[in-house]
């Protein structure tokens, strides 16, 4: 038998290195404090944050969550400590793990907002990277930034001036055309775009004619919108260059895989935390295997390797 | 105690009554960590629906035997029920803070401490009697009906004096157990009203005893149910009003003061 | 006790009058021919056809179906037989049941093809509605006629010129705005819309690093959409006047009665005919018990009642 | 006969050998009315995950019972292997064309009729062979290996010459059945060509049978495997290339002849 090399598993997000493409999904995995004790959090290839804001977020109405078919429906309003507390409280933490740390943002009302804050974060060297948020269901906005081609461009050019930090795009799924909003991402300077956030979506408790969540309408999430999310990063990825960083219902290494084929560069673990907070790990573990297994020395010899 | 996710054995899952089942699971390190008042997050079946966990709480340990019981109520709990013996079931726990209860005087304090249970609202309750027994609580069960009526058996093996009431008087007091709470203040007003209150149920009753327990200024501490996504405090979808902002049920509670709640 | 009246469960699509609001969807009833000994298809609101173009269509490449979380993936392909051999050979069948049959169409290549069909539908009685089916993610198009509100304007608006019969525009979720589509196409003339139709999706075998269906790409269905359609329902109720049909993921009655309480007026049984046939008639019972339980005489006293 | 939905009761459930199991249930309805070739969906449970419905063929029938061989290859066959004797099943069948055996001669054909299977496909195939055992058919079993040999005690029972082929050479003739076919169409050259093949089995082995069939200008029946999403007709899923175009084969199948298939 022929000793196989050891698999790469290390990607490149812009100037971002990876040593594995496995993150874990913002807003599913807080600021890493409560996985401490449930896995070895150094393991992960980066940790993406629940997004911040200026100020404090008190987020939505109770209820926020509910169960659907294979699936989830939030509507957590991005609740969050806004970015001096997450700068002085949560930031400690993770910078100590020594793996790279992307940092969510978003802005409440003015997309300016955007500029404070990536002003602020370009100047910590334990953020790695930026994630803009662009595509939050549950701000009651009429539409989005990532809903549309020109504001998206807007923004990330605006915001592409201020730093030279990796930039990552996050887009919505609720949009006619994912490969326009993708390229107009990376048209505007964004090194990465990640998708999917979640899709827009409802629940009703038909014996009392209320609404599932608070806010009436939430997010969608977990295995159910998997070949949604799967068909976007595959339109995208024949759009697009810069790196796509895939997600939506991945469970497993399989489902992780489906987001390789299709074109992505690196996947994000979202839901699945919530049910087994070692998936990301197992998915590590897994990918390596796949990669022996298949004789691929390298995780870009299948980024994209759908074939008829 | 950090919370553990690990495969357990079954040893027992029947049937009590109605649709009421007690399963009992084996994990040492759970048991040995088990506050009174945490509860464990369960996968019932390993497909994608139901796709999130179960919250039910702890209650009981012995040995390294953790004890649960549940209502089967919907999916979750129906194919909980369908586990076998010998099945390994995926846990996570234990989880949540307890109950407080080092306040309680370390004389015997009999008859300071009233539990108050409304349906299920037994299970963690029986955990905390028997924490706390040497100061033999009162404990009041409500229910619908008699049939409904849980573990005062456990309770009262326990040392602690049981009184219930039901909906539909086919046993105990007739009418709500809030109401049996308040005629059991009022009756005991001179022999000194109770010091603390522990109470676990469904929410309304949950409100009117932290109501009762403020009008006559006695310490409540309840436990709360939410839908909840993860139960470890990571997803932010438990949240319940507090003076203090939003709180997360799952990892600030399931444990709260009367006083801090906002209804 | 009092006693209950009947509950009445009869309502209008536009010049049509259901004696219950629960039809089956295009595409998951074939012409009903195969549900004969499975259900009493007397019973039914409506039955919806398979969408038929004008020439007879072989459909896309196999494997066409395959299952995902909760839902399923479909590239049918519109497969066929053509308007003349639907009227000639399955019409008889359908006509003969009694019951309201509402033909669905599409055009192959150019939106003309629809004049045709109307034109020749429009003339035969057994017809009793048309169906547009201008969101078909199996036809291999860059885009949709719904996927833009002048094009499904100006589609509706030529066609309402051509027929009195009533007339319902069936939109794709795949679009940012399903509201905005819905208005269009009411605007232009459509008696009703029905929502939605699948999302597209994807789903890929990890092993051979194919797509799991012959048109990499197909329609997601199930009840993993269920909270998106509802959603969508919603939306569309808040801006539009016409009556909404309302499917996407529902098994039984409870998740029938979502889509009422979101504003639809009727309802769609689709993916779930392959798995529960008698599905659509325990909906049928499940709502007059539901009404019944609930003192509801009329189910427009459903429709849109959500509240806080 | 149109088939019918019906919950019908687990009358057995047992693992076989490997993961290969055997299940029985009663329902008079379809065991009257199947036909050897046919197959029936079922609900594995009653969530939303598995969704579909899982085609499986008729192994036979006795009285009012209905039997069935599978294997455990993913969650829907796993959940099916878990379901008790006494549960009760969500079938809808008998489903689909069985095989077409009316040309058979009156007279005994010994030896004439050849049956292939490959794998699982002797499931359908042993309930051919009971129906035209008269003409003591040859069996031709194929299998990676021993232990994967399915049915041949089966075939036996019923008079059959069973033939087995091991890719691994563990039992029987080392290498493909459809290797072993061809050397049996060899070996019976002088005493005449057999008259009619039947067979079932993984798409390959289908394909080089036809092929085989057609070389040697013997009438083949072969019963193919597709997704499906429905079983019966309606969703226009599990088409197959024909000389008269795409076919069902849940509907206008799963039993084809090699002439009509497109490769
Ligand atoms: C901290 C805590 C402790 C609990 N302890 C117990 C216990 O000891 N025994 C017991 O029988 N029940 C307990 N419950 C309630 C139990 O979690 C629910 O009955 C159970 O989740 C219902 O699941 P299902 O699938 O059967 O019902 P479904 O109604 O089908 O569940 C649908 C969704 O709603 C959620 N849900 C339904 N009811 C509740 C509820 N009361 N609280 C929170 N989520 C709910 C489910 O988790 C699921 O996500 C506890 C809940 C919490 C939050
Ligand atoms: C007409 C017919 C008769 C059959 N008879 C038998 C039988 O007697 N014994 C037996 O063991 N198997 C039989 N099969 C195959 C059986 O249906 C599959 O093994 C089963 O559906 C696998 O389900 P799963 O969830 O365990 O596997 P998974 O791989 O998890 O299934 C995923 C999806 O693929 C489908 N699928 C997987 N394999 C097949 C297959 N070979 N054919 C069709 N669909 C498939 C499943 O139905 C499901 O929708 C038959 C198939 C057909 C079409
Ligand atoms: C409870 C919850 C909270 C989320 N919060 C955020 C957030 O703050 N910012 C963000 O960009 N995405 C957020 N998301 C979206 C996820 O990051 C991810 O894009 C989406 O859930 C799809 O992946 P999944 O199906 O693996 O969960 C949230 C998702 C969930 C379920
Ligand atoms: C196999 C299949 C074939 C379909 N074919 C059509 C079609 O021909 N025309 C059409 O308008 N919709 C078609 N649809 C979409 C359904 O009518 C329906 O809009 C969609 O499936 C959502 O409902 P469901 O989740 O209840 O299935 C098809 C759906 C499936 C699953
Ligand atoms: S359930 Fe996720 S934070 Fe409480
Ligand atoms: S499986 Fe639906 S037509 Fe054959």
């Amino acid at each position: 038998m022929v000793k196989h090399a050891k698999p790469d598993l290390s990607v490149n997000i812009g100037s971002l290195v990876l040593k594995n493409p496995v993150m874990v999904a913002s807003g599913t995995f807080g600021y890493a404090e409560e996985f401490n004790r449930l896995l070895d959090l150094k393991k992960l290839g980066a940790i993406v944050t629940k997004t911040i804001t200026i100020k404090p977020r008190h987020g939505n109405l109770p209820p926020r969550t509910c169960e659907t078919p294979a699936g989830m429906l939030n509507s957590i309003g991005l609740e969050n400590p806004g970015i001096d507390n997450f700068i002085k409280i949560k930031l400690p933490f993770l910078e100590k793990l020594g793996i790279p740390i992307i940092v969510s943002i978003a802005a409440e009302d003015d997309p300016g907002e955007f500029y404070i804050l990536v002003g602020q974060l370009d100047k910590i060297s334990a953020v790695s990277a930026i994630e803009l948020n662009i595509s939050c269901p549950n701000m009651q906005k009429n539409i989005l930034i990532s809903q549309d081609a020109r504001e998206t461009s807007a923004l990330v050019s605006a915001v592409r001036r201020l730093t030279k930090k990796c930039l990552i795009t996050k887009l919505s799924p609720n949009v006619t055309s994912i490969s326009d909003i993708a390229l107009a991402a990376q048209d505007a300077g964004s090194d990465a775009v990640a998708l999917i956030n979640t899709l827009s979506g409802m629940s009703i408790d038909v014996h009392k004619c209320v609404p599932k969540i608070g806010s009436w309408v939430g997010g969608l999430s977990g295995p159910a919108i998997r070949p949604v999310a799967v068909k976007m990063v595959w339109e995208a990825y024949n759009k697009i260059k810069i790196p796509i960083i895939g997600m939506g219902g991945i469970m497993d290494t399989e489902s992780a895989l489906e987001f390789f084929i299709a074109g992505a560069t690196a996947i994000s673990v979202g839901t699945a935390n919530f049910i087994n907070p070692g998936a990301s790990l197992e998915i590590i573990s897994g990918l390596k295997k796949y990669m022996t297994d298949n004789d691929i020395l390298n995780l870009s010899n299948i980024t994209g390797k759908l074939k008829a | 105690m950090e919370a553990v996710q690990l495969k357990a054995k079954i040893i027992s899952n029947k049937k009590l009554k109605c649709n009421y089942w007690h399963l009992e699971f084996d994990s040492g390190i759970i048991a040995k960590n088990a506050l009174a008042g945490q509860f464990i997050e369960i996968k019932v079946n390993n497909g994608m629906d139901p796709l999130l966990r179960r919250p039910i709480s702890i209650h009981g340990v012995s040995g390294t035997k953790v004890k649960l019981i549940y209502e089967v109520i919907g999916r979750g709990t129906q194919i909980l029920s369908e586990r076998k013996p010998g099945d390994s079931l995926d846990v996570i726990g234990p989880l949540g803070n307890g109950f407080e209860y080092n306040q309680l005087t370390k004389k015997l304090d009999n008859r300071k401490t009233v539990l108050v249970a409304g349906g299920m609202g037994v299970a963690p309750l029986v955990f905390l009697a028997e924490k706390i027994k040497f100061h033999r609580p009162v404990v009041l069960i409500g229910a619908r009906k008699k049939e409904q009526v849980l573990c005062s058996q456990e309770f009262k093996a326990l040392g602690c004096k049981v009184v219930t009431a039901t909906d539909d008087g086919s046993l105990g007091f007739k009418g709500r157990v809030t109401d049996l709470l308040k005629e059991f203040l009022l009756e005991n007003q001179k022999t000194g009203k109770p010091e603390n209150i522990y109470t676990c149920g469904p929410q309304p009753m949950l409100k009117t005893v932290a109501q009762i327990s403020h009008e006559n200024n006695i310490a409540s501490q309840l436990s709360l149910e939410t839908h909840m996504a993860c139960g470890f405090g990571a997803c932010l979808g438990c949240v319940v009003s507090t003076k203090s902002g939003y709180k997360r049920v799952c990892k600030d509670g399931p444990v709260f003061t009367g006083k801090e709640l906002i209804w």
